[in-house]
């Protein structure tokens, strides 16, 4: 399979383009993925190439156009709506959650819901408290969603294009910092399924568990702890609902220890759900409790040097794996 | 007058405001007896029945055609009877049977069936008023031309859902009709004491929409004013907002009380006799289309039709256990 | 201290009355509260003893309620929000999280939010999918939020109290199955501290976690348990943010063994946190991993059976008790 | 003519608009610094200019009294400083200084002095709507008279928050304005195309609520028609809806294009003709008021203030690491 390399925005972008132009009943809405090329430029061209129908910018109504793509994909379409970052889809939560999720339950079995919602999700930079929210704990808390929160160009493209043709709703977590990140990206049919997380480093003293923008603080520690004769195994889960759980404890048998680096917060985190299942079902082959690397438990302050200092480091995640190693007691 | 003295015309009008008679008197037995089930426990969770407000879906589903949508709150057996889904298959949704229209999963205020168009039963105010939207964007990016009609008690105007969703349907000139049962209360809330402005007509204005007040106790002005709306959709694919006035007899729900504090009972009494089907029957037989003999012979047909549908309700089996754990997600 | 016996609703209205009473900046908005005398009573008589200023009904508008409470306590107030239930506050979430939990953060120190939002959490009686949901483990996520879950009527009573003296922002979840049950209730100023939990019942071979509703369910299991010889402890977390970590760890390291019994949905709910906190602080203590007892990670069903199934219930727990117990083994 | 020639009321009034112009000439100064300073990394994050629609702050806000309310959207630098933060204190928070307003931690879309009335920099469009509706809600309740405008961008109109607190601020008779600076653009998207009316004063009706259309790049009528509002806010505990009409200059934000492919070079140009101070010195000339030098030294002294506010912040600390954990939960 041939190869290019591309930004994570452009394998977005190709994503999209691709799936618009293999499935007519495939439409991108959200507030300027149109005449703006969309706030980050993952729509850029898509306007031109499909028109107003199929390219719909919307007001600023998250709550309400998050339910007509529900509604639209109830009437037979494949919805993809782009929430312009995460942090405003809160608005919209009743209409993923009591709609979209439950949609094929409480009808018996009669309306499946194939809707993609996308976005930028957690901290980029400086963007203060209401602008840097990590939804991941949240939104994979429910039953009748499917999670996925690629890390590299070619899971975006990949996971992307899963996730247009599943035939439930499927939240795609972007990250405003991983947009301009590069990668090798396979052309056309690249499909990554929903629910495989990936090695993306071997190693065998200790697991570190990550996804989206924790992957690339994961593998700088992973080099770190390296020239500390310590051989980290970096997972990248990919997906957050279904979680590997296979994977995960395939590679903790391994290394019998485990750190688990996230973006939220640290209480009832995506990372105490992976805690869970390490400890529940290879309890015997830990060698020390998990250690968990996430955001400091407050909202996120503008001050550049606090905003460093709350956020997941390969440092932090150095010395958490150094404790479950034992190294400095 | 016989109905040999009848033009083609009035018979046809006549057949109809038969039909339209007879479905009312299905609804209204039909909740009657949903009722007597919900008191004996046959069935649970929440219960709101439609007395009252029958004229309501009868005359606006009248105006539709089979395949367009229909799509509605928690109050919605009438509708989803009427949209075609047997009375049996509606009661055994209540009793949480798995011969039910949503496989017993759903209850009271999820009905669905997406083969007849009826979209739900949803139990989150203003929640579905979006989702019709979406319905009526799908058909019109796919060239079909079936409008949706969405139905909505009046408290649901207070709340941002509405305001967001008629603004885009109307910027997108979306094959729509913004059905809005004002039966003056919201649970135990008269509207004026939580709205502004009581005319919910007047919302319209700031959606550049089309826009009509009908009274919900007569079927067949409501037949009319939905037949206007329906033709501004499909042909013109604009959308309508028609607030019809209408009244609850029962309780909110079987869970509250059937007057409350909220209103009187000489309240309730006054708008029990402008009842739709009192009326509808009143004028046909004055019109001579029905006598008493067959509107008699009629109501006794519609309660049989009931019974049978408690009767396959209450014979029918409940889900198997494990249902618990599939339709969570689709193949 | 003299008691009387009261129910939870009861305990609950008078806590409402009691503080109302002390403070005349305590006010109570919701949708019923006033004329209706709440849709389950918890506000009966209060309308009449503190007027239509003190006791506001408001139209259907969860997000603009909950906004003007916010902003009535940046203006010196100290609001009671009732939410008809936390189904319906998922539509108020983005003032709960972006302007409640972050003003005092987001003005560097100068805004406190002295406001409460309460109402019953999770699954009633076949209410079904969108009426069944419980929130502890999406709102104990966020900080600047305090959450509390009292199970008792005198829990109810003293842990209301305080959050509507409190500072913060404090969510209390309620439950429509619990406004019945009746208990001793402390008169007059009875406050249960935020952040502490309570052990509702010795035992010495397992723990067993729980708040709010799972609260009998763990006590019925430990009386089953009893008569299976073994002595199971029953802790009460009563507050969900802050977690009481001293009494779980306090718990586990006498018994050895825990099983978390929690209403809500198993993939990134509360037990998770509960159970990352306990292999994190009492590795060397646990005899065996620690055991879950959750809702069906199912949208709620409506057919009153398959209800039954999808709970918590007393011999799931019994069962996950013995698992940790290697009792089957 | 000459200041002796004047009466009282005249000089008073002549005060007035000086001041106001200076005011005008304080935030475009300040904007313009921000915007070097921004380019030169001492500002992160985002940063929403005020350049174009300094009138509508000026104006507004000399209506109010110190002990009013006012609370805003991100794009408040102008307001802030209004209400009395001082220019340093504002810069200090931009550049995210431990001196700053809000300590540093929240950034030019979240400047606060509650000493001061100024309740914010929300960042959520439409999310301080309510907050400002609760903001009156208090000082009603505690029979204070302090009055609360809320303002925000027409593009907030759509979204539900706007419509549910129209509501209950109209049927609770609050103390509030609801300022909307109608600029024509939500970041790339002019109104038209996402909103079925363009003349916001109409949801007024829908909220049976006093509305006025003002014209936002003159300071001086949006000072009239704030007082209106402000004296039927105080006196009458009426809310009021005020749509202004502006223009932003620059792009939405730092990051954003200057004129972007949403609107033309000309229109901007256009727009940047109508300039409110040009427009106010002007007038202040005409009436001899003002004359060039006094102008000029103006500007310069304006020039000066804003140097220092951008010194200070320099000058002033980071915050202390251990603030990351501060301010999370108060006693
Ligand atoms: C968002 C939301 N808030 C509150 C409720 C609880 N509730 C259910 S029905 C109802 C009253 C709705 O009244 P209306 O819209 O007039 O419809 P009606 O019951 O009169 O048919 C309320 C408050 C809900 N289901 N959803
Ligand atoms: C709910 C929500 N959705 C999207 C955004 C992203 N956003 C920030 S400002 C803005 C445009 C707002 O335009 P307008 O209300 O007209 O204010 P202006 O910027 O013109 O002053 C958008 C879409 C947001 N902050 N909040
Ligand atoms: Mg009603
Ligand atoms: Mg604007």
């Amino acid at each position: 399979m041939t190869m290019a390399t591309l930004t994570y925005r452009d394998a977005l972008n190709q994503a999209l383009r691709e799936e618009m132009q293999r499935d007519s009943k495939v439409f991108l809405m959200g507030e300027e993925v149109g005449v703006y090329q969309g706030a980050y430029k993952v729509s850029r061209g898509l306007l031109e190439e499909f028109g107003p129908q199929r390219v719909v910018d919307t007001p600023i109504a998250e709550l309400g156009f998050a339910g007509i793509g529900i509604g639209a994909a109830m009437g037979g379409l494949r919805p993809v709506i782009e929430f312009m970052t995460w942090n405003f889809a809160v608005l919209a939560l009743d209409q993923i959650v009591n709609s979209a999720a439950k949609m094929l339950y409480m009808s018996g079995g009669q309306i499946p819901m194939p809707i993609v919602f996308r976005g930028p999700n957690g901290a980029a930079l400086q963007l203060a408290s209401q602008h840097s929210q990590a939804w991941e704990g949240w939104l994979s808390h429910i039953p009748g969603l499917k999670v996925v929160a690629p890390a590299t160009p070619a899971d975006a493209k990949g996971l992307l294009k899963s996730a247009i043709r599943d035939n439930n709703p499927v939240i795609v977590l972007e990250g405003e910092m991983l947009y301009n990140i590069k990668g090798d990206v396979p052309d056309g049919e690249h499909l990554v399924p929903i629910g495989k997380a990936e090695v993306k480093r071997e190693g065998s003293d200790v697991t570190l568990v990550c996804h989206s923008k924790t992957l690339t603080v994961a593998l700088k520690a992973a080099e770190q702890l390296a020239e500390q004769d310590v051989s980290a195994e970096v997972l990248d889960l990919r997906s957050l609902r279904p979680i590997d759980e296979p994977a995960i404890l395939e590679s903790v048998r391994k290394t019998n220890r485990a750190v688990v680096v996230e973006e939220g917060w640290p209480h009832v985190g995506i990372g105490a759900q992976v805690v869970d299942i390490i400890q529940r079902d290879a309890f015997d082959d830990l060698d020390a409790p998990v250690q968990r690397v996430t955001q400091a438990d407050t909202p996120m302050p503008y001050n550049k040097h606090l905003e460093r200092a709350a956020k997941a480091s390969p440092e932090k995640v150095v010395a958490a794996a150094r404790r479950v190693l034992y190294l400095d007691s | 007058m016989t109905a040999t003295a009848r033009s083609p015309k009035d018979t046809a009008q006549a057949e109809l405001h038969l039909k339209m008679l007879r479905q009312m008197l299905l609804v209204r037995r039909f909740e009657e007896k949903a009722a007597e089930a919900y008191a004996l426990g046959k069935i649970g969770g929440f219960c709101h029945l439609y007395i009252g407000q029958e004229a309501v879906a009868v005359g606006a589903l009248s105006a539709l055609r089979e395949d367009d949508y229909v799509i509605c709150s928690y109050r919605e057996h009438g509708q989803a009877i009427l949209k075609g889904i047997t009375p049996g298959a509606v009661m055994a949704e209540l009793f949480g049977k798995a011969t039910g229209c949503s496989k017993g999963k759903g209850g009271s205020m999820h009905l669905f069936d997406v083969n007849r168009g009826f979209m739900g039963g949803h139990g989150i105010v203003g929640g579905h008023v979006p989702l019709a939207a979406g319905l009526a964007f799908a058909s019109k990016y796919q060239g079909q031309d079936k409008v949706c009609v969405c139905f909505f008690g009046e408290a649901a105007v207070n709340i941002g859902a509405f305001h967001e969703t008629l603004n885009m349907a109307s910027v997108w000139k979306l094959p729509v009709i913004f059905l809005c049962e004002n039966n003056r209360y919201g649970m135990g809330t008269a509207f004026e004491r939580v709205a502004a402005v009581t005319d919910i007509v007047e919302h319209a204005c700031s959606y550049d929409m089309a826009a009509e007040l009908v009274d919900g106790m007569n079927a067949l002005t409501v037949y009319e004013a939905t037949r206007r709306a329906v033709e501004r959709a499909r042909k013109q694919s604009h959308p309508t907002l028609l607030e019809v006035r209408t009244y609850r007899y029962m309780g909110h729900s079987m869970s509250d009380p059937l007057h409350g504090v909220y209103r009187t009972k000489d309240e309730v009494e006054e708008q029990k006799a402008r009842d739709p089907i009192t009326h509808l029957a009143a004028k046909l037989k004055e019109e001579g289309v029905i006598d008493q003999a067959a509107l008699d012979a009629m109501d006794a047909e519609v309660h049989t039709e009931v019974e049978e549908a408690v009767k396959f309700a209450d014979e029918s089996p409940d889900p198997e256990p494990d249902e618990l754990y599939t339709d969570v997600l689709a193949e």
